[in-house]
């Protein structure tokens, strides 16, 4: 098909589209409408079990299945880069040249590192309680480490990368969470029952069950899983290249 | 305003997901494609965080405020974007993935040179 | 019984985990017999659960039990055909386990366990979905589904066919998942709630259809039919199939595109089909126009392909026509005739894709012209792709047979002509394939035009080729024609498939279990006859079947470009609306 | 207020999504989505939403970007390297 005709072809097929979704749109309740009732139930069940996150709650125990499926469309995820950027047949490792690197940048760099380290941890460890938890949490940590490359090099990057046991600990959270899961199976009869653990006091660390247990499975996969993905494709655009002479 | 307010983000998240479409079909190449994706997904935020709105409602978070005293925003939403984000995340990666094995492959990434499959 | 459903899941993935750690310190046929086990454990549990899914269960995962009616969890549905699709799923699965069995030479170092758990993956997700009661969840297995099959689909990343057709492919149905989702959104903003009867519940308490509804039932089926591979938003699947591994095709004919269309007839039973949603004439409408655009479209690009594997494609194509063609005239039979017919064709095609895969091993082309005459000495594998195209044209007492008479009995008519055509030259194409390549019958073939996905040159999936075909790769398709035969000769068999379907589908009705009536079995011959006069005709008088000018536009438009697909989703999207744009303007 | 703020930054969303679209440079476009990202999360948190806005922080204005650079850089270099061998 030629560029213009498909032109024609979006154009159309969009301006209907266009025409459907405003009408839809119109047809919509008024945006800030009151009626949540799902929402609401989502709210009671939450205060009921000592959740103060209620997102937290809604993703870790009213619809931790979800997140199941979520946790593992990542852990997929990772397999399939793993699989689909690894080196292959006609390609070799090329060392990089030690960069040099600005001090000043350095010095940021490694001086952010710890923080958002830290700050990563806290926001997985206080998931059930204030805005954040274990995917946010996760991929700060994750993102954090990769501060190492622009603050040292890639080489100082992967020694503290030893990228098998990250692919260990993927895979350890995310089975950790079918195992707690299938606890609440034999502990109470049903699958990912938040039921095992006493839900504790409102507002504390501890509180709500086996939420922060699952909160604390998914960041660290979430974690691994970015440490690993970043580290594929970090491998594709400075270490891997084509055989010459081919 | 108000008249408008009432549907405005309904609109602009149906803009976003047709803009990225429109972008997606005839982009010339592929990491671009891939952008675009990325912004059709932006327009799944928008309206599912949009449903969920209420007015003069504060955060579904209990850790500052006694339960009950205010009223709250549509939690649910919340968590189903928080998970939509993360797939979001994942899908483009595997896209970008193989996106890079087309450059090694076929050499380009323009959408228009890929001509394997075809009849 | 019902609490063990999510484990249909759950095992699955974490099978998945536990092999990708013990891999790296474990060989490789024990990490895929460990697969095997886990895959196979999963297909027991699930017929397990299948033979006691009458009254159908329903479970609240994590224990929310509705309270007064009301729940904050999530639901998982364990109906006949839920539970159906999860076996045939799992089972599938298994199957193209063992036949990977020493399947791909290079896995990535320290990762032999990648293939399989990705395999287990895609199994959890396909039977999450197939599960789902839940229209958000049903977007989460939907995803983990079609992240999985991207990510198998570009296996050999090698080959720069492969990743074309994998991008396309993911591009594609992501953007379709989008599309869903804005669906789930716009019903979460009318209904405020996300299981699916409720939600079906919410929509029939605010009243007639409107813009909403329309745009909702659009923007979902749009993301659904992208799966199942309805014309206009099929261009993926010819691409997707011809490149992806054989295993893996044998799981995306045979039970992923199915799930497609089964996730319509879910969505629709318990979403769209009350007073409040989609009137059953315009649903009627949408699902036979898109089926028979999809059935003839399907039927003629099948018959015009020289790669193999790309026939068999598009030979799934125009199964999805017939099947949505079944399910769109909105009656018991008809539902029960689909049920049959997807059974049986899962087991015939995926047996077909195992067949061609040999040929890809051995021979190192998927290439009906490069491969004419060349595998005579596979007389085993011979007969297999003969009986596997006769069983696919419906040569009673295949299951497909039964399914296809069943489902035009039910449809009636000018359809019942269709579906007798599509069959016919799809079942054709493959008995002329095997008749080419098994028996070298006919002249030798000509050069090639320009414009075609040629099926040479490509890479055996074993490493090198194989000089004896190893048994499992023959085993298989000899097991799963067996069971494609028992779904159309087990005694009882049809009746409680019908049973289930009508536990849970159009309100419990009733209806006498379907059976072998002399006008079915009269059809099945026919159009196996007609097939064979058909293939008989292109091997021994090609000429009189050059392709028409017309159909060269068709397959023209199978250009493999990523935008002109993503235009034809957006036309698909409007012409869906069109389509049921009457029943809400009507009312 | 709160309204003014909310009607601003969905202007602000479709306004850079629109640039995203039509920056046709993969390199410039993933500096653009990187501006959606943020602007994305700050409609979020406006919205009453933080820990979306949180995660879309991470992942929409960080984790996308760098992938699209990364792979940027892997395909120029797959670029160069064609143009090496003619």
């Amino acid at each position: 098909m030629s560029r213009r005709v498909r032109l024609w072809l979006v154009l159309t097929g969009g301006a209907g589209l266009a025409v459907l979704l405003v009408a839809a749109c119109l047809n919509l309740p008024s945006f800030g409408g009151d009626r949540h009732p799902y929402g609401d139930r989502a709210v009671r069940a939450s205060i009921a079990r000592h959740t103060a996150n209620v997102v937290s709650s809604v993703n870790f125990d009213q619809r931790a299945f979800d997140t199941l499926g979520e946790m593992t469309i990542l852990f997929g995820a990772v397999l399939g880069c793993v699989m689909l950027l690894r080196q292959t047949r006609d390609e070799h490792r090329a060392r990089p040249e030690p960069a040099e690197v600005a001090p000043p940048v350095r010095r940021y760099a490694l001086l952010v590192l710890p923080v958002a380290l830290v700050t990563g941890i806290y926001v997985i460890a206080h998931g059930q309680l204030s805005p954040g938890g274990g995917f946010q949490g996760g991929v700060v940590a994750a993102t954090a480490l990769h501060l190492l490359y622009l603050g040292a090099d890639y080489r100082a990057l992967e020694r503290i990368r030893p990228l098998g046991v990250y692919e260990v600990g993927d895979a350890l959270a995310a089975s950790s969470y079918v195992v707690l899961g299938l606890a609440g199976l034999l502990g109470s009869t049903t699958f990912l029952a938040n039921s095992l653990l006493p839900y504790g006091t409102f507002n504390t660390l501890s509180s709500g069950g086996t939420v922060p247990l699952l909160n604390a499975a998914v960041g660290m996969e979430v974690a691994c899983a970015v440490v690993l993905l970043l580290a594929r494709f970090l491998d594709q655009a400075v270490e891997i290249e084509k055989e010459n002479g081919e | 305003m108000t008249a408008v307010m009432h549907v405005l983000p309904y609109l602009v998240a149906a803009w976003v997901f047709l803009a990225g479409c429109y972008g997606l079909a005839t982009s010339r190449n592929l990491i671009h494609a891939v952008g675009c994706l990325s912004v059709c997904q932006a327009a799944t935020y928008v309206l599912l965080l949009g449903v969920g709105y209420r007015k003069d409602a504060t955060a579904p978070v209990f850790s500052d405020i006694r339960p009950g005293s205010r009223p709250v925003v549509d939690p649910v939403v919340q968590a189903l974007t928080l998970t939509d984000v993360v797939v979001g995340a994942t899908v483009t990666a595997l896209l970008l993935a193989l996106v890079v094995q087309i450059a090694k492959r076929h050499g380009t990434v323009d959408p228009d040179e890929l001509s394997e499959l075809r009849g | 019984m019902n609490d063990l459903l999510p484990l249909l899941v759950a095992v699955p993935i974490l099978g998945a985990a536990l092999l990708v750690v013990g891999s790296r310190r474990m060989s490789r046929p024990v990490a895929e017999l460990a697969a095997c086990t886990v895959s196979g454990g999963t297909a027991g549990l699930a017929i397990v659960l299948l033979l006691n899914s009458s009254p159908p269960m329903t479970e609240w995962v994590g224990g929310w039990t509705p309270v007064n009616g009301e729940s904050v969890g999530i639901v998982l549905t364990g109906d006949g055909p839920g539970l159906g699709m999860a076996a045939l799923a799992s089972l599938l699965t298994l199957a193209a386990m063992v036949y990977s069995w020493h399947y791909f030479d290079e896995p990535p170092r320290r990762h032999a366990g990648s293939f399989p758990a990705l395999m287990l993956l895609f199994q959890a997700g396909m039977c999450g979905f197939a599960l789902a009661g839940d229209l958000f969840n049903l977007f989460v297995w939907f995803e983990l589904m079609s992240v999985v099959a991207y990510a198998l689909t570009g296996t050999r990343v090698e080959d720069p066919k492969v990743v074309q057709g994998a991008l396309t492919f993911a591009v594609v149905t992501s953007l379709g998942a989008y599309a869903v989702l804005m669906g789930i959104g716009m019903l979460y903003a009318r209904t405020g709630e996300l299981a699916l009867t409720q939600i079906g519940r919410g929509l029939d308490a605010h009243g007639g259809p409107d813009a909403l509804t329309l745009a909702a039932f659009v923007l979902i089926l749009t993301g659904l039919l992208v799966k199942s591979a309805a014309v206009p938003f099929h261009f993926w699947l010819p691409d997707a199939h011809a490149v992806a591994p054989t295993p893996v095709c044998m799981l995306l004919s045979g039970v992923m595109v199915e799930l497609g269309t089964y996730g319509v007839w879910r969505v629709y039973g318990t979403v769209f089909s009350g007073p409040g949603g989609v009137p059953d004439d315009d649903f009627r409408r949408v699902l036979l126009v898109l089926g028979v655009l999809t059935a003839v479209v399907g039927a003629v690009m099948c018959w015009y392909q020289r790669h193999i594997k790309r026939l068999l494609a598009c030979s799934t194509v125009a199964h999805t026509g017939l099947f949505l063609i079944g399910i769109g005239v909105l009656t018991p039979e008809g539902d029960d005739g689909v049920a049959l017919y997807v059974l049986g064709h899962a087991g015939v095609k995926a047996a077909l894709f195992a067949c061609t895969g040999v040929l890809l091993d051995r021979y190192g082309s998927v290439d009906e012209r490069a491969l004419h005459g060349r595998a005579r000495e596979l007389r085993p594998v011979a007969v297999m792709y003969v009986i596997g195209a006769l069983a696919l044209a419906g040569l009673p007492p295949f299951g497909t047979a039964l399914g296809k008479a069943v489902t035009e009995e039910a449809v009636g008519g000018p359809l019942t002509v269709l579906m007798v055509a599509a069959t016919v030259l799809t079942a054709g194409a493959v008995l002329r394939v095997a008749a080419g390549v098994f028996f070298g019958l006919g002249p030798e073939p000509p050069g090639s035009d320009t414009y075609e996905t040629t099926g040479t040159g490509e890479e055996p999936e074993t490493g090198s080729r194989i000089s004896r075909v190893p048994d499992t790769m023959t085993a298989v398709p000899a097991v799963l024609l067996a069971a494609a035969l028992a779904v159309g000769v087990a005694p009882g068999f049809a009746g409680l498939v019908s049973h289930g379907v009508s536990e849970s589908g159009s309100g419990g009705l009733v209806v006498s279990a379907p059976h072998w009536t002399p006008h079915g079995v009269l059809l099945g011959l026919a159009s196996t006859l007609l097939a064979t006069g058909l293939a008989a005709l292109a091997v021994t008088r090609p000429a009189l079947l050059t392709a028409p000018d017309w159909t060269q536009s068709l397959r023209r438009l199978q250009s493999g470009h990523v935008g002109d697909y993503v235009a034809w989703l957006l036309v698909g999207a409007v012409l869906l609306g069109a389509l049921a744009l009457p029943g809400v303007t009507g009312s | 207020m709160a309204d003014a703020v909310i009607v601003v930054a969905l202007l602000l969303v479709a306004a850079s999504a629109t640039v995203a679209v039509a920056t046709r440079d993969p390199a410039r476009q993933a500096l653009v989505l990187s501006v959606l990202g943020v602007v994305l999360a700050v409609l979020f948190t406006v919205l009453q939403a933080p820990d979306v806005g949180l995660s879309q922080l991470a992942v929409g204005s960080a984790l996308t970007p760098l992938l699209l650079m990364l792979t940027v850089r892997k395909v120029r270099r797959c670029g160069r390297d064609e143009e090496q061998k003619r």
